[in-house]
């Protein structure tokens, strides 16, 4: 159970060896995908949002002795902060604004701890940042969804699934934002390289939280 | 893809260090090299900072100087810089009268610039122009969505006369939203670009096609259609663009032919001179002009068309003396 | 080949005609549409005329005005212009003290200046300069046949601030004659052109390829080599340069990167850096510095690198004032 | 016999008929060869040779009324002025240089016309202006055989063939003048285009004048 998996997180917090865990994932996902992330980007944007996360998480990586040392909302703040200072473009401050949001909301949340309720605010924040809404064709199509199932208490595998099929999703969207936007009609039948980026991240961190809480 | 270049990790930082030193009478690297700036800062007058990616050049950095920019911020190839950046460019631009963030309207510059202010907000006064010139993309997206075009280095000179004429940062912010409903750019490409970073084409048309109402990332623009010549296509996007442009109110005119990169300055005088005849068989003068490579899309051949109506205050702040690596003129 | 234009045949008069308006404050046409000259010509000086086939925009044009040249004649595409025009110029332009003709070195240039010069020489008194500026061709050809290219554009401009200073034409002719040996061109290939009226690219060039050595009408070069980094391209071609340079005698060196019209500035920039880096790690100063799109071959995708030798006097006479519609400074 | 052949042009000097026969016939073999001209061009010039000769061929048509009105020394001169002044590039102020040559040498010959030394001066005059000699790939191969076969009194299909022959030859040279000798080596291979109009002219002249007085 999720719940149960993220619960486990924060009680262990400032374990050096899950930040690092968790930091060494998502690189290593990126890494493994940037082309084809940048290949996505190619049809309906720039090209380069694999490019863009990868110098994201290498920054990241850079910093990662530093950041294992901190307590986990505090680093995932400092992991957002690290993105909008490398990634640029728009992928930066959209993946920033997401970390440093659920850092600050969970780093407030004295005792009780809602990592539902805390995603809830930072997806809600990201949003704003993009003045982007569900069905734009953004990496929140795959944001709003995952927030649903960690509401429903789904476990990792089912938000790992449910992340990859509303990745898909976006291919039959119209793009309303970001670059692929101003191709209009033209960025139907694509997948949106954010929401794909945001899938592929949702499942390496369920894949590292699986390993180290087996059901 | 061919290019003069070392390394595509590197390429962004040899060009601004060679614009640097081949400029170093005008400009100065800022802080750490985030940013370019002016080398005699003039305290009292509010600072004038604008950014984005690179692939734009001469755009932002060659128009840093006297009468234009206090300070650019360049990120990597169609990536908009990142707020460390542009926070360290605000605070040793700002002498104390506040920044104007000029952002060409993207979003990843907007995003970007709006978290440095955010960040920078205690310490700083901030204000920030998104610059909306584009032609209406016509309902295919959200109307607010007008991108940033070559139309920028207009805003950025009138703003930047203003600002070196002591204006504070509210009027300068009024003139700007002002301009954004009086500045018109469309853009036709030949031939889509290699982004160094992937290696492959962002488009690729055939020998007698052309791509119409792009933008200067690369990306295709809202229909592909057939080439013409020179004559036809300008009436189409002139046509465009006066139709999208406020009603006149008796100002005068400034015609701007831009180069994507790709396209030789003749080419760009040939469409000024159809541009013209067009405007002037319709009734229209033409007030002031500007022909060049300005406001790039790395190698693009292509050019876009801007119009601005501009009131007898403005002209007089587009003659303004200016002097920085490109725009030069004035005393 | 897609170029912005209307018809091959009326292509350079419409783009002309477009440059003279954009820039009707400096240039008028001479009589009858013949040549571009300076909008007020001040007598009392030597007359500066150059000129050539058109494609290499914004050269000749683009540099007639205050402090350079007085009058610039404009043929065909890569087709020198004819002796009526040149004669029409120095009909116009010579206020009594004479005419100095200014040829690139290109067998077509030099014989139709030369006809213009004898036609005209009874009523006026004329003297020829012609520029040699390209890197030793290497023994495959005769040697005093150096072509005249990027570098034209320095003698131009020296020998403009010279004659606006009130030289005379024997001292002009002195200086032109020194400078020859002391400026020296070198330019790479990327991409062959496209002649307009021939619709044929003048050579193909592999992905991997790049042509070396070529002048600016399109024309193939000395050698084609395998496509390498910039900094090792930059590396050659400064060698070929400094090889071919008569030996310094305490002068001021200039350092000229000039794209070849389909370059996009961010990469000469980068070469700029590159050359300026490779000088110093010679032992070399650079005094001053060029970077830019000013004397082109079509839309070639290229740059050339100049390395001009000057004394103290004529490093003042290149910063002295110019106001042209491309190389603008001073008061 | 060419000797006979060309006492008889000044014979029946001011004769409209044949001057404008020339012109005509010049004009044809240019207009009907022009795009091979230019495609031989591309090879080792700048490609426009073509274009070039059509469009003085084209001014002097423009003047055609006004030139056989002319004695023909004298409307050699005016075609080879409206050649200068009309095609530019090298091939104006050379084939403009011949033809004004010829005009003048033949109106100073007061009396007794030798055109044979009229063509030397004129060929001669050509070489200085183009500072160019025999062999280096230029019209200047052509103008000197003919010239050779005028001194031989040759016949009009003498010179013809000569002149065709000329021209081939100048595929195995190297040039040394025009844009052709930026190319060292690698121009030899190929026709010289100004020597291949230079011929085709020639063989032109020669028909037209051989149909005007038939052997
Ligand atoms: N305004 C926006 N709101 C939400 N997401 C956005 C917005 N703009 C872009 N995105 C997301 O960012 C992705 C592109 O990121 P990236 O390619 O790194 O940046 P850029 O578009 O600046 O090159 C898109 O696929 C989309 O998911
Ligand atoms: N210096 C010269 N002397 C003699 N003939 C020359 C010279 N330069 C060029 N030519 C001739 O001119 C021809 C090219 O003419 P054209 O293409 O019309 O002029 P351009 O080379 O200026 O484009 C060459 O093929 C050659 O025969
Ligand atoms: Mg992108
Ligand atoms: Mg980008
Ligand atoms: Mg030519
Ligand atoms: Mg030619």
């Amino acid at each position: 159970m999720i719940g149960e998996g993220w619960k486990k997180v924060f009680e262990v917090s400032a374990n050096a060896a899950l930040i690092g865990g968790l930091i060494d994932a998502c690189r290593e996902v990126i890494a493994a995908n940037a082309d084809h992330l940048s290949e996505l980007d190619r049809a309906i944007g720039d090209g380069d949002h694999g490019t863009n996360m990868r110098r994201g998480l290498e920054a990241v990586h850079v910093e990662r002795s530093r950041l294992v040392q901190l307590a986990l909302p505090r680093a995932l703040e400092e992991i957002g902060l690290t993105l909008v200072m490398s990634v640029g473009g728009a992928a930066g401050p959209l993946y920033g604004t997401l970390l440093i949001e659920i850092g600050r909301q969970l780093s407030g949340a004295s005792g009780q701890i809602d990592f539902a309720r805390a995603l809830e605010r930072a997806v809600d924040a990201v949003a704003r940042r993009g003045r982007a809404s569900p069905g734009d064709k953004t990496l929140l199509d795959v944001l709003y969804p995952v927030h649903g199932e960690v509401v429903r208490r789904a476990g990792l595998a089912g938000i790992c699934e449910v992340a990859q099929r509303a990745a898909s999703l976006t291919t039959g969207m119209r793009a309303m934002r970001g670059r692929a936007a101003f191709l209009g009609d033209r960025s139907i039948g694509h997948v949106d390289p954010g929401a794909k980026s945001c899938a592929l991240l949702t499942a390496a961190i369920c894949r590292f939280l699986e390993e180290q809480w087996p059901a | 893809m061919k290019k003069f270049m070392n390394r595509s990790e590197t390429l962004v930082a040899e060009s601004l260090a060679g614009l640097v030193a081949a400029h170093e009478r005008l400009v100065t690297f800022g802080a750490d090299g985030k940013f370019v700036r002016r080398r005699s800062l003039r305290p009292g007058k509010v600072a004038l900072i604008s950014g984005g990616g690179a692939g734009h050049e001469p755009m932002h950095v060659g128009f840093v100087g006297r009468g234009m920019l206090d300070a650019a911020c360049t990120g990597h190839v169609f990536t908009s810089p990142t707020p460390d950046q542009i926070i360290a460019a605000i605070r040793e631009t700002d002498g104390g009268e506040g920044c104007l963030l000029i952002v060409k309207n993207y979003d990843g510059d907007v995003m970007n610039f709006e978290m440095a202010a955010e960040l920078a907000a205690t310490e700083h006064r901030i204000a920030t122009v998104v610059v909306r010139d584009d032609v209406d993309p016509g309902g295919s997206t959200r109307s607010q969505d007008r991108r940033g075009v070559a139309g920028t280095i207009v805003v950025e000179k009138l703003l930047g006369a203003a600002a070196e004429a002591g204006w504070g940062l509210d009027a300068l912010c009024t003139l700007a939203d002002d301009l954004n409903g009086r500045i018109r750019t469309m853009g036709v490409s030949l031939r889509g670009v290699t982004v160094p970073d992937t290696e492959r084409e962002t488009f690729v048309l055939s020998e007698n096609e052309m791509e119409v109402g792009v933008g200067i990332h690369g990306e295709p623009g809202r229909a592909r259609v057939k080439f013409a010549a020179a004559d036809e296509i300008v009436e189409t996007m002139l046509e465009s663009i006066l139709s999208d442009l406020a009603p006149p109110r008796g100002e005068g005119l400034l015609l701007f032919i831009n180069g994507f990169g790709g396209t030789p300055v003749s080419e760009l005088y040939l469409a000024y001179h159809s541009a013209r005849a067009r405007l002037h068989s319709l009734g229209i003068t033409v007030a002031r002009s500007l022909v060049g490579t300005y406001v790039t899309s790395l190698d693009m051949a292509g050019l876009s068309i801007t119009v601005a109506r501009l009131e007898e205050r403005e002209l007089s702040l587009w003659d303004a003396p200016v002097d920085t690596a490109v725009l030069r003129w004035g005393g």
